[in-house]
C-alpha cells in the first residue's frame, strides 16, 4: 500500500480561535479514508487546511512526496485534489453544463471519458444539463459537486458530509456513488455520524477538539462501542 | 429626416458614449462589487493619452490603443497594490477609490495642464452623411456602431466563454473557484484591468465627440455613467445599455427644448428612478 | 382570537427553484419552550429569519399575538416582542461589552431618539445591563471590547443582548453553536433558568437532539423544509414518520449503542 | 484610560486658553486669519464625522449642506440690506439645509451604503450646476461679492473669538450628541446594522436624524464662512470642498470629533505652506496631489487617522501585548 497523503501534527487558526491542534492524517492509495467527530470537531477545518483554503500554520501535509501546506489553493487543486465542500459549493447563477465547464482543466479524450462516466453515474445531471444550479435539488448539487471534482484528474477527492440536508434515499444514492468512485480515484469523506459512513469506509480517524484522537480500521470501530459512545455519542 | 428622429439619433449617439464609460464601471461594481470612484480619472487618463499620441503620430487608431492601454495598466496597478486588500470592505474601497481619483485628476494637470485642450476627429471620420434627406454627422454613426460592437462582445465574453463563467462564478464564491484550480485572484486583476481598459477607450472615441479635454472631464463623465446604472439597475449590464440610451436621448431633448435644465435632467431622472423602483428600472432585488 | 401566542400558517420561501421552507404551519402556546430540530440544512434558520422578519415569505402568514405581522419590518417585530439570537456571532465588535447591552436596553426602553436626555437616565440603563451581564456571567468583561471577547463569550453577550429587549418570545438560534465542550453547560444553564422563571416563551432551534430532550415542552422537527411532525418530546421520539425519515434506522445503532 | 489623555478636559482647556490669549501677545493678522478659517472649517469637518466616523456612512455631498448654508447667509444679508439681521439669516440657513437634509436623506438613503456616496455625488453636482446657472439669484460664476455683515465680524478680532466661540459650542454639542443615547444608537448603526435593526431601531429614522444635524452644523459652517470672506461664489459646492471634509476627517481620526480639528488645522497650513512653495517649483500648485497621498497611505495603514493612532499607540504600550496581536488587524478582512 503506498500513501498518498500524509497529514502531520497541522494547526490551524481562524482568527483568533485555534480550530486544529494537532491533527494527523494517512491516506493510503484506492481507498476510502473516513474523518469522523461530533459538531465542531474541527473535520470541515482539516480538509480545508489540507485544500490551502485556511491554511495550516504549523505542522506539515504531504501530498504525493511533495509538501503543499504552503501553496495556494489553486495550485493545490492543480497538483490533482478534488474538494466537495460541505455546502457544495455549487454556482447558481451558472447551469450544470457552466459548472462543469468550469471546473474541467484540460479538456482531453481521458477527461471526456471521465465526464461520461460521471454522467452515467449520475444520470439526473445530463437531464438538468441546461438548468441554473440554483434551481436544482440538494441531492443534484451534491452530485455535480461530487461530478465537478471528479471529472479532472484528481488523486485524491475531499468530500465533505455529502449526507447533509439529504433525503436518506438520496444519501444513500451518494454513498453508492462514492463506492463507484472509489475504483478509480482515492476518497477522504468526512461525516458527522457514524452509521452514514460505515458502508464506505475503509480506515477511520476520528477527531475531537481539534486533535486526532482515534485511529483504526472500520472493522476495528465498528466493533469497539467505547470509542463508538465517547468520541461519536448519540446525536443527530 | 424629421427633428424628432434627428434628436433621436443623436441622443442614441450620445447614450452610447455614456455607455462605453459605464459598461467598465458595472463590470467591475456589478460583477466585482468595487464601486471605483478612480473610474473617471482613470477616463480621463485614457483621453489625454489617447489626445497626445494622436497629435504625436496622427494615426487615431494609435490612440486608441495607447489610450486602452493606459486605462488597462492603470487598472491593473489599481487593483493589485490598492484594492486587493480591501475586497468586502466597501468603506475603504470607497474612501480609497476616491483617493486615487484626487491623485490621477491632480496627475493630468501636472502631466497635461489644467487647461482645455482641443481634439479634433480623424478625417476619414469627420463630414456628414445624408440619412432621410437631412445630414448627419458621420461620427456619430461611428460612436454608435463602436458601441453596439462593445455591448455585443462584452455580451459574448461574460456569456459564452470560460472567462465570463470564471468571472461570474468567482463573484459568488471565489474560494470554490479557487479550489478548482483557477487563480481566481488573477481573474480578478485582469477584470478590474479590462474594465478600466474599457473606460479609456471609451474615452478615446469620446474626446474627439466632445471636441475637447479638460481635467474634470473623467468626473463629469463617471457620474453620468453611475446614473446609468441606477436607472438600468445595478449590475445589469443590458439594464446599463438601455438606461444609457434614455439618458442620451432625454438630455438630447432637453438640451434642444429646455438647455437651462439639460444638465440637471440626470440627476432629476436618476431621483425618479430612486423613488418608484430604488433597484433600478432592470435591476433585481439583492 | 386564536390561543396561541406565534402561529405561521403555511409558511414558504423559494431561492431561485429551491424551496428551502415548505408550507409550514406551527404554534407555540405562551410560556412554552419549544425546541426546532432537523438536522444542518433542514431550513431551521430559514425559517426563524421569516419569522423574525430578516427574509420575506414567497407565501403563508406568520402571526403573532394574534397579529397577521407577514409584511411588517423587522424592528417593528422587535418591538411587538418578538427578540432572537443569531446563530453566526452578530454583536456591535467596536463597542464595549456594557455598551452592546446598553444599546439594548435603551432599544427596549424606547429612549433612542433623546438627544439632551438626563445623565440618570443613562445611568438606570447602565444598570440594567450590568444586571444582564451578571447573568450571562460577563461580569467583570464588561469594558472588553466585544470583538475581544472568546467565542463562548460571544455568545453569552447575543444571549444578554436578547434578554435585554425583554422580548415575549426568545427566537435562540443554535446557542451553543461552535462553543468549547467546557462552555457548553453554562450557557445551558442561562436558557434552563430561563426555562423556569416561567415569564418567557422560548423557540429554540437544535440539531442535537439530546441537548433539547431535557429542555423542551414540545418540539418540533424540520427536515429538508418540511414540518416532520411537532408534540412533547414523547411523541416525538415516538413518531414513526420521524423515525424513518429523519432518524431513517440509519442512526439505530448510534442510538441504542 | 487612554480615553482620559486625549479627551481629557484639562488637556482641551489649556489648549483653549493658549487660543484664547494668541490675539494678544501680538500675533500676526495673517496667522489670525488662518486660524479663524481653521476654526470654522473644522466645525464642517465634525459635522462631516457625524456622518462618516460616528454613523459610518459615507457621503460625497458634504458640500451641499456647506454651500447651502453659505449662500443663504449671503443672499439672505445681500437682500434684507440690514447686516444686523446676521442673526435671521442664519436661522433660516439651517432651517433651509435641515430640509435640504431630510430630502436627501429619504432619496438617497433608500439605497445601499455603496450606492448612497455616489448618489449624494450626483445631488451635489444638481446643487453645484444650480447655483451656477440661477444667476438672478446666485450671481452665477460671479457670485455673491461685497456681503455686508455686522461691525463685530469684521474686525478680526473679535471674529477671531466669534469663531472660537462657534467652535468651542459647536465641539461641545457635537460632542453631546454622540454620547447621548441617539448617538450610542447611530454608533451601533455603524457597527451593524442590521443587529441595531433586529433590536428595535427604525435605521433609516437615525440615520436621517443624523444626516440633518450634521447637515445644519455644517451649513452653519457655511454661514461663518461667507461671513469670513464676504464673498460665495460656486466653489462652495463643489466636489473640492467635500473633498477637504472628507481630508480632514480622515487625516485627523474618523470617530474623534477632535481628529476633524487637528485635520483642519493640518490641511489649511499644509495648503499655504505648500501653495507658497509653487514659486520654488510648479508641482506645489498642485498641493492637492500630495494630500491625496497621504489621504491614501491614512487609509489603507493608518485607518484611524492621527488622533485615532496615537490612541492605540498609548492603549497598547499601556496593555503591552496582553492578547491584542491577533486581534488588533479588524480591516484586513478579505474574500479572497
Amino acid at each position: 500500500m503506498t500513501t498518498l497523503l500524509t497529514v502531520k501534527g497541522i494547526q490551524t487558526f481562524i482568527g483568533q480561535y485555534h480550530i486544529l491542534q494537532g491533527v494527523d492524517l494517512e491516506v493510503e492509495q484506492g481507498r476510502v479514508t473516513l474523518i469522523l467527530g461530533r459538531n465542531g470537531a474541527g473535520k470541515t477545518t482539516t480538509l480545508r487546511s489540507i485544500m490551502g483554503l485556511t491554511p495550516a500554520k504549523q505542522g506539515q501535509i504531504v501530498f504525493d512526496g511533495e509538501e503543499i501546506q504552503t501553496l495556494k489553493p489553486h495550485l493545490i487543486a492543480q497538483k490533482g485534489i478534488g474538494y466537495v465542500p460541505e455546502d457544495q459549493g455549487v454556482f447558481s447563477d451558472l447551469t450544470v453544463e457552466e459548472n462543469m465547464k468550469l471546473a474541467i482543466r484540460k479538456l482531453d479524450d481521458a477527461t471526456r471519458a471521465r465526464q461520461d462516466f460521471v454522467l452515467d453515474l449520475f444520470p439526473d445531471l445530463k437531464i438538468a444539463w441546461k438548468r441554473k444550479g440554483g434551481n436544482l435539488s440538494g441531492g443534484q448539487k451534491q452530485m455535480l459537486s461530487i461530478a465537478r471534482a471528479f471529472v479532472n484528474d484528481n488523486r485524491l477527492l475531499l468530500i465533505d458530509e455529502p449526507s447533509k440536508g439529504l433525503a436518506p434515499i438520496v444519501v444513500e444514492k451518494v454513498m453508492e456513488s462514492i463506492l463507484e468512485l472509489k475504483k478509480r480515484t482515492t476518497i477522504v469523506l468526512v461525516e458527522q455520524n457514524f452509521l452514514m459512513a460505515s458502508g464506505v469506509g475503509d480506515d477511520v480517524f476520528i477527531l475531537d477538539d481539534g486533535h486526532t484522537v482515534y485511529r483504526g480500521s472500520m472493522a476495528d470501530v465498528r466493533s469497539d462501542e467505547a470509542v463508538k459512545k465517547k468520541y461519536l455519542g448519540i446525536g443527530l | 429626416m424629421s427633428l424628432t428622429v434627428n434628436l433621436l439619433l443623436n441622443g442614441v449617439a450620445l447614450g452610447m458614449l455614456i455607455f462605453l464609460i459605464a459598461v467598465g464601471l458595472t463590470l467591475i461594481f456589478g460583477l466585482m462589487g468595487v464601486l471605483n470612484f478612480a473610474h473617471g480619472a482613470i477616463f480621463a487618463w485614457g483621453a489625454y493619452v489617447g489626445w497626445a499620441v494622436y497629435g504625436a503620430t496622427g494615426s487615431f487608431i494609435l490612440a486608441i490603443l495607447a489610450g486602452t492601454a493606459t486605462g488597462f495598466v492603470l487598472g491593473f496597478v489599481m487593483e493589485r497594490f490598492f484594492i486587493r486588500p480591501f475586497y468586502g470592505n466597501h468603506v475603504a474601497q470607497i474612501l480609497l477609490t476616491l483617493g486615487l481619483m484626487i491623485v490621477l485628476t491632480e496627475g493630468i494637470k501636472i502631466f497635461f495642464g489644467p487647461n482645455i485642450l482641443g481634439f479634433d476627429k480623424p478625417e476619414l471620420l469627420q463630414g456628414v452623411v445624408t440619412i432621410l434627406q437631412d445630414p448627419f454627422p458621420v461620427y456619430r454613426i461611428f460612436t454608435i456602431g463602436v458601441g453596439a460592437l462593445v455591448l455585443i462582445g462584452v455580451h459574448y465574453l461574460l456569456s459564452r466563454t470560460k472567462y465570463g463563467i470564471i468571472i461570474r462564478a468567482g463573484v459568488q464564491d471565489p474560494e470554490m473557484v479557487q479550489a478548482l484550480g483557477i487563480d481566481v485572484r488573477k481573474v480578478f486583476a485582469l477584470v478590474f484591468a479590462f474594465g478600466a481598459g474599457l473606460a479609456s477607450f471609451g474615452a478615446v472615441i469620446a474626446g474627439p465627440s466632445f471636441g475637447s479635454l479638460h481635467p474634470e472631464i473623467g468626473m463629469q463623465n463617471q457620474l453620468a455613467a453611475f446614473i446609468v446604472i441606477v436607472i438600468g439597475g445595478i449590475g445589469n449590464f443590458v439594464g446599463a445599455a438601455i438606461g444609457a440610451v434614455l439618458v442620451g436621448i432625454t438630455q438630447t431633448l432637453m438640451a434642444y427644448y429646455l438647455p437651462e435644465a439639460a444638465l440637471a435632467v440626470n440627476v432629476a431622472l436618476m431621483a425618479l428612478v430612486l423613488i418608484l423602483k430604488p433597484e433600478g428600472l432592470f435591476g433585481l432585488r439583492r | 382570537m386564536s390561543d396561541y401566542l406565534l402561529e405561521t400558517k403555511g409558511l414558504t420561501i423559494q431561492f431561485g427553484g429551491h424551496v428551502a421552507v415548505s408550507d409550514v404551519s406551527f404554534q407555540i402556546k405562551r410560556h412554552t419552550f419549544t425546541s426546532i430540530i432537523g438536522p444542518n440544512g433542514a431550513g431551521k434558520t430559514t425559517f426563524f429569519n421569516l419569522i423574525s422578519g430578516q427574509l420575506k415569505p414567497t407565501a403563508g402568514q406568520v402571526i403573532f399575538q394574534g397579529r397577521d405581522i407577514t409584511k411588517m419590518p423587522v424592528h417593528q417585530r422587535t418591538r411587538l416582542g418578538l427578540g432572537r439570537s443569531f446563530q453566526l456571532t452578530n454583536v456591535f465588535p467596536n463597542l464595549s461589552v456594557l455598551e452592546n447591552v446598553r444599546v439594548a436596553v435603551q432599544a427596549a426602553s424606547g429612549g433612542g431618539f433623546r438627544l439632551f436626555s438626563h445623565y440618570k437616565k443613562f445611568h438606570r440603563y447602565e444598570e440594567r445591563a450590568m444586571e444582564l451581564l451578571t447573568l450571562a456571567h460577563l461580569d467583570g468583561k464588561e469594558g472588553h471590547l466585544a470583538k475581544h471577547l472568546s467565542h463562548g463569550d460571544k455568545r453569552k453577550l447575543e444571549i444578554a443582548i436578547l434578554l435585554a429587549l425583554e422580548p415575549d418570545v426568545l427566537l435562540l438560534d443554535e446557542p451553543t453553536a461552535g462553543m468549547s465542550l467546557e462552555e457548553v453547560p453554562q450557557i445551558i444553564e442561562v436558557i434552563r433558568s430561563l426555562k423556569d422563571s416561567g415569564q418567557h416563551t422560548v423557540l429554540l432551534i437544535e440539531h442535537k437532539i439530546d441537548m433539547v430532550l431535557g429542555l423542551s415542552d414540545a418540539l418540533a422537527v424540520l427536515f429538508n423544509g418540511k414540518l416532520l411532525a411537532q408534540g412533547s418530546p414523547d411523541e416525538i421520539m415516538q413518531n414513526e414518520l420521524v423515525q424513518s425519515a429523519y432518524l431513517g434506522g440509519l442512526y439505530d445503532d448510534a442510538v441504542n449503542g | 484610560m487612554r480615553e482620559r489623555i486625549f479627551n481629557n478636559k484639562w488637556l482641551l482647556a489649556a489648549v483653549l486658553v493658549l487660543l484664547a490669549i494668541l490675539p494678544f501677545v501680538g500675533t500676526s493678522q495673517f496667522l489670525m486669519l488662518m486660524l479663524i478659517q481653521v476654526f470654522i472649517l473644522a466645525v464642517y469637518g465634525m459635522s462631516y464625522d457625524l456622518l462618516l466616523g460616528y454613523t459610518g456612512i459615507v457621503s460625497f455631498g458634504h458640500a451641499i449642506f456647506f454651500g447651502t448654508g453659505a449662500y443663504s447667509v449671503g443672499i439672505l444679508l445681500t437682500k434684507m440690506e440690514n447686516p444686523n439681521l446676521l442673526f435671521v439669516a442664519f436661522l433660516i440657513a439651517i432651517v433651509f439645509s435641515a430640509v435640504v437634509a431630510l430630502l436627501l436623506g429619504v432619496l438617497s438613503l433608500r439605497v445601499k451604503d455603496v450606492y448612497f456616496s455616489m448618489i449624494t455625488l450626483a445631488f451635489a453636482e444638481l446643487f453645484f450646476i444650480v447655483a451656477e446657472k440661477w444667476s438672478s439669484l446666485t450671481g452665477g460664476n460671479d457670485g455673491i461679492p461685497y456681503i455686508r455683515v455686522p461691525e463685530l465680524f469684521r474686525e478680526r478680532v473679535s471674529l477671531y473669538f466669534i469663531a472660537l466661540g462657534f467652535l468651542v459650542v459647536m465641539f461641545l454639542f457635537l460632542r453631546r450628541v454622540v454620547d447621548s443615547p441617539l448617538g450610542r444608537v447611530l454608533q451601533a448603526i455603524r457597527e451593524n446594522e442590521r443587529r441595531a435593526e433586529s433590536l428595535g431601531y427604525n435605521v433609516l429614522q437615525y440615520k436621517l436624524v443624523s444626516i440633518v444635524i450634521s447637515g445644519m452644523v455644517a451649513a452653519m459652517a457655511g454661514g461663518m464662512w461667507a461671513v469670513l470672506q464676504r464673498y460665495v461664489s460656486t466653489t462652495v459646492f463643489s466636489l473640492d470642498q467635500t473633498i477637504s471634509a472628507l481630508l480632514m476627517t480622515i487625516i485627523g481620526g474618523v470617530g474623534t470629533l477632535t481628529g476633524a480639528i487637528l485635520g483642519a488645522g493640518v490641511i489649511t497650513f499644509a495648503n499655504e505652506w505648500l501653495s507658497s512653495l509653487a514659486s520654488v517649483h510648479p508641482i506645489f500648485e498642485r498641493w492637492l496631489i500630495f494630500f491625496g497621498i497621504i489621504y491614501i497611505v491614512i487609509v489603507m495603514y493608518f485607518p484611524k487617522g492621527i488622533i485615532g493612532t496615537i490612541r492605540d499607540k498609548w492603549a497598547r504600550s499601556s496593555e503591552r501585548g496582553k492578547r491584542d496581536a491577533a486581534q488588533t488587524d479588524q480591516r484586513g478582512k478579505s474574500v479572497l
